[in-house]
């Protein structure tokens, strides 16, 4: 329900997000109302006096206690109002309700991998139940990103080598935009995932299917999946078009020149290590950014990818 | 226009290399920091034209990357930073004061330079790959990424010691060398503005400097102060970074405020209201300033107690800046009001600095900043003050101060035209950017989502009406310099120092040491020539 | 502003000034290096920056002449000071800090720089791993643990 | 002008009278060294941070660093400001023979100073104690020693630096005093040099119980 949207916020998600509105509205209005008293009384006076005459001098005033009182005394009064106002809810932003559930939360360059308590995992898209508080745990394995989602109003630095925390509460179920917002290169802005609020039952199903994912689909099928899934198709191309990385296009059965000054075919065994370890052996041409899956695909998963990939020679 | 006057005698251009004039040094600023400004410029303009539309329209994200680095870099390094300062500070201080030069007239010079030398040392990084931190440099960013980062904050770290080699030399000259019977409440605002500033200048960019150094060594040696695979803190980083960066702002707007002060009471031809209100709140501004910088790292990951000191300081810094505003409304009451481009660029700044400094409250409360930090809302909030503010403020001094530099007055109709679009385009390009921001929109995405694109496509537009208003600023400026008809000593009937003597200035300023008659601003008992 | 131009009379101090506050620093360095090697505990970095300070003030006072110049030049260095203390200070209500609400925040996920994995030191450390960090963490990230 | 006739050779034109200039000077000289001390303050906030997260791994390294020198080189230190301090005084009293025996010996006292850091310098370096990733020695408990002598060498570093840069300029004011640049009327030169050579010396009196003193 779209109760809360104005010209500039988007509609409300969380529980928290009205408590920002609120104070994003009242510093708007009052804004707004301190903006015009500067703007028409400047008008006003621009019109009335504009100048007339050539020669003379003007009126000598140049002080008025009462005023100069009044326009210390009541923006003193207004930002600690604010001040409180804002402090009181990011304390609330700040402290977990004790019944959380908790979700591990890494960013790397250039997706975000979500790990949940019953051990499934995903990513660039977060699956929560709504109407229970979402702790976070948040971190980087590369350099800084950051936890957006505008519509939950909630933010978050994910720190290399730091556990950050943050949270919130769906309100209502539907999917919500999720974006990087701190600067971490080439794939910054295609550093962006979805916020899934689902019913609890929806979310226990959900994790259901996560422990047993890929049973019984043909791997070469699973594979198309994890390539969104795990995000290769950040960087990986399949029409051809290299873009960060080599295109998965026709890459399989050929030979790929390394940095090293090597050759090597693309076999089934360099693609596992191209996913385990990348860094190993870069091909030239390319920058050593592609993170290690180590520890974040299971087996099965790797030979779906290998079987997909390998699906794409021409 | 025959007579001998600082920019005619001596000639050769030797003699403006080597000048130790302090209105020479000013143009040589002035030609500096107006080809950065271009640049800058023109960075932006590429930046819009790859944000008409999402995807990929002309550049690369890599490409993108390093263009709003080097918009940002250059804007705020090469351009804002010294802009007020070196050019018309440089040009109207000792004039002000009744000098004959800046204390330090070697040290002014030598700031020249380095200026120079750093600007190319940061702009030869585009040639050896352009960086791609974003101006602040975050760590581990910066110490992992390919492009040559060394390169720029290198050409940064020099910079700095052309900016504290200003600021110092103004400290001095504003302390001994006044006129006689200058005392400090006859100074005009304008130099209390650039004390104020000056002061920032020398306490926060010796921090900058080092915290550039830290940076370049910690990519070359991994130290491991900043680098969290090192052992380091890359929060730390942003302290120390934003520990000059944030007083940095307030080296920005404060000569700009200085300007408005004098462009208002000039054209409003009345005495200021609140003299000593705005002089000490300059002051004001400039120590609050220092305690506040942590506001820029709510969610960074600092702890909760100095999220919450710094947003409590934060607001501090409105009442001073609120301060000089009312002072400045209050004293067109009652006035003599003309309309002249110095004075359109005037409340041009009153509005847009307005605009521009209550929506730093926004994002200085907590709450609001959680989800206001990094989207477009801040770029717009910065560019209101920074373009609106201090830009505005610029144009307005330059506009106010060319006759005196030139001895030549502009067209003043183009002038007003020219005001009005980028006025107008400031507003199309920016104001739509809090909305854009306000609804979620990330600062330094190369790509968007479709949703936010008619709001992008408008700000782009926005900035094109902008450009045309440079251009056409920048053609009857310089048609000014040769063209322009003579403007006479005193064209827009002010009372300051600086009038006194002919346009263009003799050498050593005035004829004879000026005696003070009367303040800068008694235009209720002085007489002046008004336009 | 100009005064009328005079001959200069500098402020000599007798040598006897200089040669006493040499001696003074002098003695206080010694008496800094004996102390350090008594325990006071947390107490040591007080008495050994107090010492520091003392020193500091009598080389500002008397070699620098900041007791006998213009107030002007007291201001600026007790400035540079000032601000150097809000620095330290303020960075510190952050860094010192960040165990406020929950203690995981204080400390790095893995306390030792990664290139002491190819250096043989005397402590254990290990590579940090998501999952296995997953694992061992929600006890200690719901609260304050001390 | 009214005091052109007093105008001497080492008045600049825009001044009106010695004593502006000579107090212009000092003021600029001042506001120097208090970007000097914030340029090293950064370098001090590093340290207490890191001190403050790692208490007992900068207690386990400060046993690296040589007490016996360090204590030296501060006794040098102390000596060469006061010898700086000394020459000054000279001047004033128009001793020029006083002054040159005075930086003479100030010049000597701080190439003790660097010839020490040296020897100090040179045994870290050959231990494998360095900073960030050179650092290789293995002898050390605690968190990221490392660190410990990033922020060492750093902060020494840059004092040696300025040391060397002080002497520099002693050796120029040397030359100039021998060239009778300077009077009892007019020995601004020196005087500055002074300050900033006590400045470095105030920078060690801290750095000395920060490295070699840590409890
Ligand atoms: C000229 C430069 C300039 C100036 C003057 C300011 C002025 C202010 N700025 Fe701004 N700011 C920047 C340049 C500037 N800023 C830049 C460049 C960034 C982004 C950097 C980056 O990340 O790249 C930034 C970012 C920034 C942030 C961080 C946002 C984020 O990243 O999440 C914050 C948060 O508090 C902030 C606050 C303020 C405040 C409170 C003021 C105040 O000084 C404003 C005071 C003025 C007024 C308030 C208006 C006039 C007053 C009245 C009409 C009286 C009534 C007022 C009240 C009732 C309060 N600024
Ligand atoms: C002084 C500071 C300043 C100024 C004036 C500007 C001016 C402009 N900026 Fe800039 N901007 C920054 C400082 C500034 N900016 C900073 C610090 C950032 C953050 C970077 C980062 O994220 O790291 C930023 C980021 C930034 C972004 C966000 C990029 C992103 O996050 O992805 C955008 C996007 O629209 C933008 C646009 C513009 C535009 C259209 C202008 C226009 O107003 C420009 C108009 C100017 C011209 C068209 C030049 C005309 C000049 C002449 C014709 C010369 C005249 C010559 C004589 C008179 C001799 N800027
Ligand atoms: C951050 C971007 C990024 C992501 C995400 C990414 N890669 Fe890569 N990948 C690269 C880059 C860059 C290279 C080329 C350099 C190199 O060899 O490391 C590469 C190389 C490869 C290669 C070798 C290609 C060749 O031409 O030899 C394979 C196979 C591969 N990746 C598979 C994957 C799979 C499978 C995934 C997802 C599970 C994935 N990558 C995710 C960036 C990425
Ligand atoms: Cu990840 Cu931006
Ligand atoms: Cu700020």
């Amino acid at each position: 329900m779209d109760t809360t949207s104005s010209l500039f916020l988007p509609p409300a998600g969380s529980t928290i997000a009205p408590e920002v509105d609120a104070l994003f509205n009242f510093i708007l209005y009052t804004g707004v109302i301190l903006f015009l008293i500067v703007t028409l009384a400047t008008l006003w006076f621009i019109i009335r006096y504009r100048r007339r005459a050539r020669t003379g001098t003007t009126s000598g005033i140049a002080h008025s206690t009462p005023l100069e009182i009044a326009w210390t005394a009541i923006p003193t009064v207004l930002i600690l109002i604010v001040f409180f106002w804002g402090f009181k809810t990011y304390i609330k932003m700040n402290i977990v309700p004790k019944d959380a559930l908790e979700i591990k939360v890494t960013g790397q360059r250039w997706f975000w991998t979500f790990d949940y308590p019953e051990g499934a995992s995903s990513t660039n898209e977060l699956v929560i139940p709504v109407g229970k508080p979402v702790k976070l745990l948040l971190s980087s394995k590369d350099v800084i990103h950051s936890f957006f989602v505008p519509d939950f109003r909630v933010k978050m630095d994910a720190v290399p080598n730091r556990y950050t925390i943050t949270w919130f509460e769906a309100t209502r179920a539907g999917e919500f935009n999720l974006f990087c917002t701190e600067y971490c290169g080439k794939g910054h802005s295609e550093m962006i995932g979805k916020v899934k609020a689902v019913s609890e039952r929806e979310y226990a199903d959900w994790l259901e299917a996560g422990s047993r994912a890929g049973e019984g689909v043909p791997l070469e099928e699973y594979g198309v999946k994890l390539y969104v899934k795990k995000a290769c198709n950040t960087c990986h191309t399949v029409d051809g078009s290299a873009s960060v990385a080599p295109t998965f296009k026709g890459l399989f059965g050929h030979e790929v020149f390394l940095t090293n000054g090597t050759r090597v075919p693309v076999d089934e065994n360099y693609i596992r290590e191209s996913i385990l370890n990348p860094q190993a052996k870069i091909v030239t041409g390319f920058q050593p950014v592609m993170p290690t899956y180590q520890g974040l695909v299971k087996d099965r998963e790797l030979d779906a990818l290998i079987a997909y990939i390998k699906s794409l020679q021409q | 226009m025959a007579s001998i006057n600082y920019l005619n005698e001596p000639k050769g251009i030797k003699s403006w290399l080597l000048t130790l004039d302090h209105k020479r040094i000013g143009l040589l600023y002035l030609f500096g920091i107006m080809t950065a400004f271009f640049l800058g410029g023109v960075f932006a303009m590429l930046l819009r034209l790859e944000l008409l539309s999402p995807g990929k329209d002309f550049f690369d994200a890599d490409t993108y990357n390093q263009l709003f680095t080097l918009h940002g870099a250059v804007m705020i390094f090469l351009f804002i930073i010294p802009s007020i300062p070196a050019i018309l500070g440089n040009f109207v201080l000792p004039l002000m004061i009744g000098a004959k030069d800046v204390a330090f007239p070697r040290l002014n010079l030598a700031s020249w330079y380095i200026y120079v030398f750093g600007s190319l040392v940061a702009l030869y990084s585009i040639i050896t790959g352009a960086a791609d931190t974003g101006w602040t440099f975050y760590t581990p960013y910066s110490t992992q990424t390919g492009t040559s980062v060394i390169a720029m904050t290198l050409g940064a770290f020099i910079l700095g010691f052309s900016s504290i080699f200003t600021g110092l030399n103004f400290i001095v000259t504003i302390h001994k060398l006044r006129a006689p019977g200058m005392t400090w409440f006859n100074m005009p605002l304008f130099v209390w503005a650039l004390y104020a500033t000056a002061i920032i200048q020398v306490l926060a960019t010796p921090v900058l400097g080092i915290t550039l150094l830290l940076l370049i060594i910690e990519r070359v040696a991994g130290i491991g102060i900043f680098d969290p695979a090192m052992g380091g803190d890359p929060v730390l980083f942003q302290h120390f970074f934003w520990f000059y960066s944030h007083p940095a702002v307030y080296i920005m707007i404060l000569p700009g405020m200085g300007i408005i002060s004098e462009l208002i009471a000039t054209f409003a031809h009345k005495r200021i209201f609140g003299y000593k209100a705005i002089a000490f709140s300059s002051l004001g501004i400039a120590f609050a300033g220092f305690l506040v910088w942590g506001h820029h790292m709510f969610v960074s990951g600092q702890s909760e107690l100095a999220a919450m000191i710094f947003s409590f300081l934060t607001f501090f810094v409105g009442i001073p800046s609120g301060i000089k505003v009312f002072n400045w409304v209050a004293t067109l009451y009652k006035g003599s009001i003309s309309f002249e481009a110095p004075m359109l660029y005037a409340l041009s700044f009153l509005i847009l600095f307005t605009i521009g400094g209550l929506t730093g409250i926004f994002l200085g409360a907590l709450s609001v900043d959680v989800h206001l930090h990094d989207t477009y809302f801040v770029v717009a909030h910065f560019h209101y003050v920074m373009m609106g503010g201090t830009v505005m403020a610029f144009l307005g001094g330059l506009h106010y101060w060319w006759p005196k530099m030139w001895g030549r007055m502009y067209n003043r109709l183009w002038a007003r035209i020219s005001v009005a679009l980028i006025f107008v385009g400031f507003n199309m390009t920016f104001f739509t950017q809090f909305i854009l921001g306000a609804k979620g929109m990330p600062r330094r995405y190369y790509n968007y989502l479709d949703q936010y694109q008619p709001l992008h496509g408008f700000s782009s537009v926005g900035s094109w009406v902008m450009a045309v208003g440079f251009v056409i600023m920048a053609v009857y400026l310089i048609h000014a310099i040769f063209r322009g008809r003579p403007a006479g000593s005193n064209p827009w009937g002010a009372l300051t120092l600086e009038w006194t003597t002919p346009s263009p200035p003799l050498h050593e300023n005035f004829p004879q040491t000026p005696k003070l008659t009367h303040g800068p601003y008694d235009y209720d008992t002085v007489t002046a020539p008004m336009t | 502003m100009s005064k009328p131009a005079s001959t200069h009379v500098p402020h000599i101090l007798p040598l006897k000034v200089y040669l006493s506050v040499a001696v003074a620093l002098l003695v206080f360095t010694v008496i800094t290096v004996y102390i350090s090697t008594l325990n006071f505990g947390p107490f040591n970095l007080v008495v050994a920056m107090i010492i520091a300070a003392i020193k500091a003030t009598l080389v500002a006072l008397f070699f620098m002449h900041l007791r006998y110049d213009s107030k002007l030049y007291m201001i600026i260095f007790v400035a540079a000071v000032m601000f150097l203390a809000v620095f330290i200070i303020l960075t510190m209500f952050d860094t010192m800090a960040r165990d406020k609400i929950y203690d995981v925040k204080a400390r790095p996920i893995n306390p030792m720089a990664g290139m002491y994995d190819s250096l043989t030191v005397s402590q254990p450390h290990s590579v940090p791993d998501t999952a296995a960090l997953h694992r061992q963490l929600p006890a200690d990230t719901s609260g304050k643990g001390h | 002008m009214s005091h052109t006739a007093e105008h001497s050779s080492f008045l600049a034109h825009h001044f009106s009278d010695a004593e502006q200039q000579r107090e212009s000077a000092k003021l600029g000289m001042w506001i120097f060294l208090l970007t000097e001390i914030l340029l090293f303050g950064g370098l001090f906030v590093a340290y207490a941070i890191y001190r403050a997260w790692n208490p007992d791994m900068f207690h386990n390294a400060h046993y690296q660093l040589d007490l016996r020198l360090g204590t030296i080189n501060t006794i040098v230190l102390i000596t060469s400001s006061l010898t700086m301090a000394l020459a000054i005084r000279s001047m004033q009293l128009g001793n020029k023979k006083g002054t040159i025996r005075n930086l003479i010996l100030t010049l000597a006292l701080a190439s003790v100073f660097l010839i020490i850091k040296y020897f100090e310098y040179s045994h870290k370096i050959h231990l494998g104690q360095l900073p960030g990733k050179f650092y290789t020695f293995t002898g050390i408990e605690g968190n990221n020693p490392h660190v410990f002598f990033s922020v060492y060498f750093l902060m020494t570093g840059l004092h040696g630096i300025h040391v060397t840069a002080g002497m520099g300029v002693i050796g120029w004011i040397l030359y100039r005093t021998a060239r009778n640049h300077f009077s009892t009327q007019y020995y601004t030169p020196i005087e500055m040099t002074g300050l900033y050579w006590h400045l470095v010396d105030l920078i060690w009196i801290f750095l000395f119980p920060l490295f070699y003193l840590i409890g």
